[in-house]
């Protein structure tokens, strides 16, 4: 390889490779978490979802993609042209940058920089411009009015959500996505139980930050439409669309290494041995999901209606064959390949995990009202994720100054933290059952 | 309905009157041989009196106390209390009912058109009272060119049917808020309920203007 | 705003009036005005300081219509003006033009509107809970609702043949028999139906979010509501027990006990929890009637050609979205000299000015929802 | 070599973006070549190795700042700046003032080269983000407690005036 290659570029190839990749997958699995999202819509509103492209619907995001692409694009007259055009890319162009430090297994990054939380906290959150830029670029009052709400309702969940963050920043040490999760690895421990109120306070947040339900304000459709994305159609929509999956894997991702251990598997510190040789027994587990899944295809394959869908149900069972097989395989390779392949498996699992959250409140609640997010925002989650921070804090200063036990101190805090979370809560009742006639 | 409250009417009425309602039309006075109406129900508990009948019971009378002449008639059509007024006074006897016969709502109001009549327009105003779980029809004469007061300060509800009223059959209510029409375009020619409006008929000017097409039908 | 009545756009139109003052322009093609309504708001922020709504884009002229049909060809127009409560509907106009002939539907006939109406009443409130939930953001309660109105829906098929416009009863009784089983499905639906609401109910009624969105929202005052001709749900929410079913019965409802749920507030929330309740009261009066439906004829001897002899008539019923009233006058002949509908949803709209000022834009949404409204009914 | 391309791309950027800024009539193209300026600014500092300065750069300025710039441009009028007089005869003043001040770098920047120690950049990485806390919390603690009051008065003063409206 070094012969082929000029030194100088070398350590450029690696991450050149990942980012291909990533821009490459990324709009396939944008497309698949959509066919999940409405197969879990479907399964808890007691319906079916998509079943006709493909067995189960399996090609749909596939078709929806060429759909998407043939669409005509239409341009509003008064529309400020060039702004329009651009800001579907700024939207997608940022929700891409910042995977650029998003580390997906402990050799799967593109570059870890010294800073890259706040890189990634800092790219995404100009992903904004293309949801502003957009909806003053229509020239439409419904995408306006949502391009306004999204920028205000992203101000504010932004600062809740990063002060969510600096309680596990606190405790990792570090702004490098990779020591933190080396650091929890080190700790023995998911942040997420050390910091549970952290984790519940990114979470709103991040829900509210990429407009999912029941913060979707600014795309409510009931009150304006389709939002700042009213005017838009066909390939520019699906720029957006890719944009705000993007975000959420993003934003999951983000909970994924600070809260839930990274690529860490369950149990990183449990060593169960399988008698007479070196591999571990928790370790077979990614194979056993994939066999499982497999299985569940080919059982069924048969029952599939058309010829071509019990081919393609068979195949998705090979693949999934295939995968396990990899995982069975990684186990026997050196460590690090098998590290890296079993990392990407549990960080996806557990990225997928959050995005069922996001899919589970978004099919449970109703929406909420712009003054009622903004009071949730700046009365509730600020107030306790500032509390939170000091907690977190005074738990490390016990710690490591008086020498406290680490669960002890962590307990205690955690106890203060949650007695004031109820009473900001209920503080937080008295307003909202107040008639709303106070401005007359 | 056999056993319906609100109908219930004191006894004073004669129990077949043949007094002739003025408000029916004149074809009414030939009633033919309309097939006997009460025929075939099993329980046949009442008889129908086919036309409508003198009312006198204690309302009316203290509406005739207040308001002489401006009661013209009372009758009693299928056990239904109606009251015959004057258009001009329309807006007194409302109040009143509001106010001292507790007659709180105002259930519907709308018009009938009589084009053979002197003065076309029935107006008519349908009143509930929750004290009296009891029901009573005001109606009221109305010319074609005739202004007739408007019981939107009396009970806001008159606001839009008066407005539909006025946008059905032309008739002007005076003191009315907003009097435009509501259900048809603001330019819209005609009154489509009065009877000489053909059903087939529209405002084809419009139609061609607005919708860009030859006819609506 | 004439000629812009055309305009079918959904676009807004903003003229910036005062310093603050915005006119915003709602439907007539909205997804949450439910129908073709169309609402102007006049804006002070983001708060509504006046509203009008336009209405009329599904005007029909259904009165008009009736003057030239006979007396049953007019009937299976009435289904058309709340589609979504046709069997209310038709019941309401075929008792108005039994009172007018002077006959009456047999008991049998009677009960087995009674259960046909409640169970439209069931459907017809399980239709605005989907879409009022959907307007506010909950996205899952309208596939439960619409699961549990299909059952209903089959229910209307197999009786008479259709599902939405039924056409379900005649004047003087009705046409078909009830078909085999007819009991059962009832109340194997009722007896499910109990969970169901408790399940919609767990989904929303102490949801923290649908509480802040509906508690405190477009209240109505009952002096307000009873000034305004307000009626059914939105009446009681308001505090004023007051149901037609009860007050001047009609059908066979006097020969079954139910309550009236009324609330105080008469904010969304309280027309929410009537609504529900209603609808579990419904649920008691099919119980009840499915128990003993008489046996005997289904159809009073009307005659096939109705004369009406002259005079005229106001009936109104307990529609499940309020009194639905038909004034109708008779000269004698086989075609009503004039048919005059009370449609509740009209009347109702009209309190939308009282309960949206004030109020914030997104709760406009809400309060069109609250009212429940068919836009067929509205414009007829 | 590499840097210097780099430097010279965003030094360019940043200024090509600021006089259209300045040049546009349309407020919002403004504020979006503002952003770019910004962002170029930003890049500047990643090219000089101050990781934590570029990323606040962004989260501060392009992310925070500038998104609520946007937002109040969103909410005036746009059509009243449209219409006005962009340039006045202070122009000329203006202009004047301008190459003055451009020939005086100039010329510092000929007489000062070789005089001058070459700047070494000290590699902060990878402990940037402490160096820089460090730096606030130590060397320049009252300037930075004394910048602290400032943007709370601010802050106060804001709340004071946005509730004296209500």
């Amino acid at each position: 390889m070094s012969q082929l290659i000029p030194p100088a570029i070398i350590p450029y190839v690696m991450p050149l490779v990942y980012a291909v990749v990533i821009v490459a997958v990324l709009p396939l699995m944008a497309g698949y978490i959509v066919l999940l999202e409405r197969k879990v819509m479907a399964d808890m509103q007691a319906r079916l979802g998509p079943m006709r492209v493909g067995p189960h619907g399996l090609l749909q995001p596939i078709a929806d993609a060429v759909k998407l692409l043939l669409k005509e694009d239409i341009i509003p007259n008064d529309a400020d042209r060039f702004m329009f055009y651009v800001a579907p890319l700024v939207s997608v162009t940022m929700a891409l940058l910042a995977y650029a430090a998003m580390p997906f297994g402990p050799a799967f990054q593109i570059a870890d920089l010294n800073v890259g939380l706040l890189f990634i906290l800092a790219v995404s959150s100009l992903g904004i411009y293309g949801i502003v830029l957009g909806g003053w670029a229509s020239n439409s009052h419904y995408s306006l009015l949502g391009a306004l709400r999204s920028a205000a309702q992203l101000v504010s969940y932004e600062t809740a959500a990063g002060l969510g963050l600096v309680s596990a920043l606190l405790l990792a040490g570090s702004l490098s996505m990779k020591d933190i999760v080396q650091a929890q690895a080190d700790q023995g421990v998911w942040f997420i139980l050390v910091a549970p109120i952290g984790f519940f306070v990114y979470l709103v947040g991040s829900i509210a930050e990429t407009n999912r339900a029941p913060f979707d304000l600014p795309e409510a459709e009931s009150e304006l439409v389709a939002g700042y994305m009213t005017e838009y159609s066909g390939f520019r929509w699906s720029l957006y669309f890719l944009a705000e999956y993007a975000n959420m894997i993003i934003v999951a991702g983000i909970a994924t290494t600070l809260f839930l251990g990274g690529w860490l598997r369950p149990f990183p510190r449990l060593h169960q041995h399988l008698i007479g040789t070196s591999l571990e027994l928790l370790d077979a587990l990614p194979s056993l999901i994939f066999i499982a899944i497999a299985l569940y295809c080919f059982r069924l394959a048969p029952r599939q209606p058309v010829r071509i869908q019990k081919l393609v149900m068979a195949a998705a069972g090979g693949l999934c064959l295939l995968l396990a097989g990899a995982m069975a395989g990684s186990l026997f390779a050196s460590p690090a390949v098998m590290q890296g392949v079993h990392g990407g498996f549990w960080f996806m699992v557990k990225v997928m995990a959050y995005l069922y959250a996001f899919l589970w409140i978004r099919f449970t609640f109703p929406r909420y009202r712009f003054d009622q997010l903004m009071r949730l925002g700046w009365r509730f989650l600020i107030p306790l994720a500032l509390v939170n921070v000091m907690g977190v804090g005074t738990a490390i200063v016990l710690q490591q100054l008086w020498g406290w036990d680490p669960r002890g101190a962590e307990l205690v805090t955690l106890a203060a933290t949650i007695g004031v979370a109820l009473l900001l809560a209920h503080e937080d009742e008295k307003p909202a059952s107040q008639p709303l006639a106070e401005g007359e | 309905m056999a056993n319906d409250p609100s109908e219930k009417v004191p006894p004073s009425q004669p129990p077949e009157g043949k007094a002739e309602g003025a408000p029916v039309s004149p074809k009414a006075a030939a009633p033919a041989a309309a097939a006997p109406p009460k025929a075939g129900a099993p329980p046949p508990p009442k008889v129908v009196t086919a036309a409508p009948i003198p009312l006198d019971n204690e309302l009316v009378q203290r509406l005739e106390a207040h308001f002489g002449e401006a009661i013209r008639e009372a009758t009693l059509d299928r056990k239904q209390a109606i009251v015959l007024i004057a258009a001009e006074k329309l807006r007194e006897i409302a109040r009143y009912c509001r106010d001292e016969e507790k007659f709180d709502m105002l259930v519907d109001l709308t018009a009938v058109d009589w084009p053979k009549r002197e003065k076309r327009f029935d107006l008519i105003l349908i009143l509930y009272s929750f004290a009296k779980n009891e029901r009573l029809r005001l109606k009221a004469h109305a010319g074609e060119n005739e202004r007739v007061p408007s019981s939107v300060e009396i009970w806001p509800a008159a606001n839009w049917l008066e407005r539909e009223c006025y946008d059905m059959f032309g008739i002007v209510f005076e003191g009315h808020p907003n009097l435009r029409r509501i259900l048809l375009p603001d330019e819209w020619e005609g009154h489509p309920l009065r009877k000489n409006y053909d059903i087939l008929k529209q405002d084809t000017a419009w139609v061609r203007e607005n919708l860009g097409i030859e006819s609506g039908q | 705003m004439s000629d812009s009545r055309t305009n079918g756009s959904s676009e807004v139109v903003t003229t910036v009036l005062g310093a603050d003052e915005i006119i915003l322009n709602m439907g007539p093609q909205h997804p949450s005005t439910h129908g073709v309504l169309r609402v102007k708001l006049k804006l002070d922020g983001e708060r509504v300081v006046e509203s009008e709504c336009i209405i009329g884009y599904l005007h029909r002229g259904v009165e008009k219509i009736a003057e030239h049909r006979s007396y049953q060809q007019f009937a299976p127009y009435v289904d058309r003006m709340d589609y979504v409560a046709a069997v209310s509907n038709g019941l309401g106009y075929c008792e108005a033009v039994e009172k007018l002939l002077g006959a009456e539907a047999p008991p049998r006939a009677r009960v087995v509107r009674t259960i046909l109406t409640e169970l439209q009443r069931i459907a017809s409130h399980l239709l605005w809970l989907g879409t009022h939930a959907l307007d506010i953001g909950a996205l899952t309660p309208v596939f439960y609702c619409f699961r549990e109105r299909e059952e209903i829906l089959k229910i209307f098929e197999k009786y008479c043949g259709a599902r939405l416009t039924t056409h379900a009863f005649r004047i003087g009784g009705l046409q078909y028999e009830t078909y085999d089983g007819f009991e059962e499905e009832v109340k194997r639906f009722c007896v499910d139906f109990a969970q169901k609401i408790d399940e919609y109910e767990t989904l929303l009624t102490e949801n923290r979010i649908w509480v802040g969105r509906t508690k405190g929202v477009g209240i109505l005052s009952a002096a307000d509501a009873i000034a305004l001709g307000v009626t059914g749900p939105v009446l009681r929410a308001s505090g004023v027990k007051w149901d037609l079913r009860k007050a001047q019965p009609y059908a066979a409802y006097d020969q079954y006990e139910f309550d009236i749920p009324t609330r105080e507030a008469g904010d969304t929330y309280d027309r929410y929890l009537v609504r529900m309740e209603e609808m579990r009261q419904s649920r008691r009066i099919c119980l009840q009637a499915i128990e003993k439906i008489p046996t005997g004829p289904i159809m009073a001897k009307v005659g096939k050609v109705l004369k009406p002899p002259p005079g005229e008539v106001y009936h109104s019923i307990e529609a499940p979205k309020g009194e639905l009233g038909y004034y109708i006058v008779s000269d004698g002949t086989t075609q009503p000299y004039r048919v005059r509908v009370r449609p509740p949803s009209f009347i109702n709209l009209q309190a939308f000015d009282k309960m949206a000022r004030g109020s914030l834009v997104a709760d406009v949404v809400a309060i069109i929802g609250t009212i429940d409204i068919v836009l067929g009914e509205v414009d007829r | 070599m590499f840097s210097h391309t780099v430097f010279y791309f965003f030094a360019l950027l940043a200024v090509a973006s600021a006089i259209m800024m300045v040049t546009r009539r349309n407020i919002i193209h403004s504020a979006v070549y503002l952003i770019t300026t910004l962002l170029a600014t930003a890049g500047i500092f990643l090219q000089l190795d101050a990781e934590f300065l570029f990323v606040v750069q962004i989260i501060l300025y392009v992310g925070g700042i500038m998104v609520l710039f946007v937002f109040v441009i969103m909410l005036v009028n746009l059509d009243v700046s449209l219409r006005l007089v962009q340039f006045n005869h202070q122009r000329f003043v203006a202009g004047a003032l301008a190459l003055i001040l451009g020939g005086q770098v100039f010329i510092a920047f000929r007489v000062g080269r070789g005089v001058l120690p070459h700047p070494v950049l000290r590699s902060m990485s990878p402990k940037n983000t402490e160096a820089v806390g460090d730096a606030l919390f130590t060397h320049y603690m009252l300037p930075f407690e004394i910048a602290s009051i400032l943007l709370l008065v601010a802050m106060i003063g804001a709340v004071v005036m946005a509730k004296r409206r209500v």
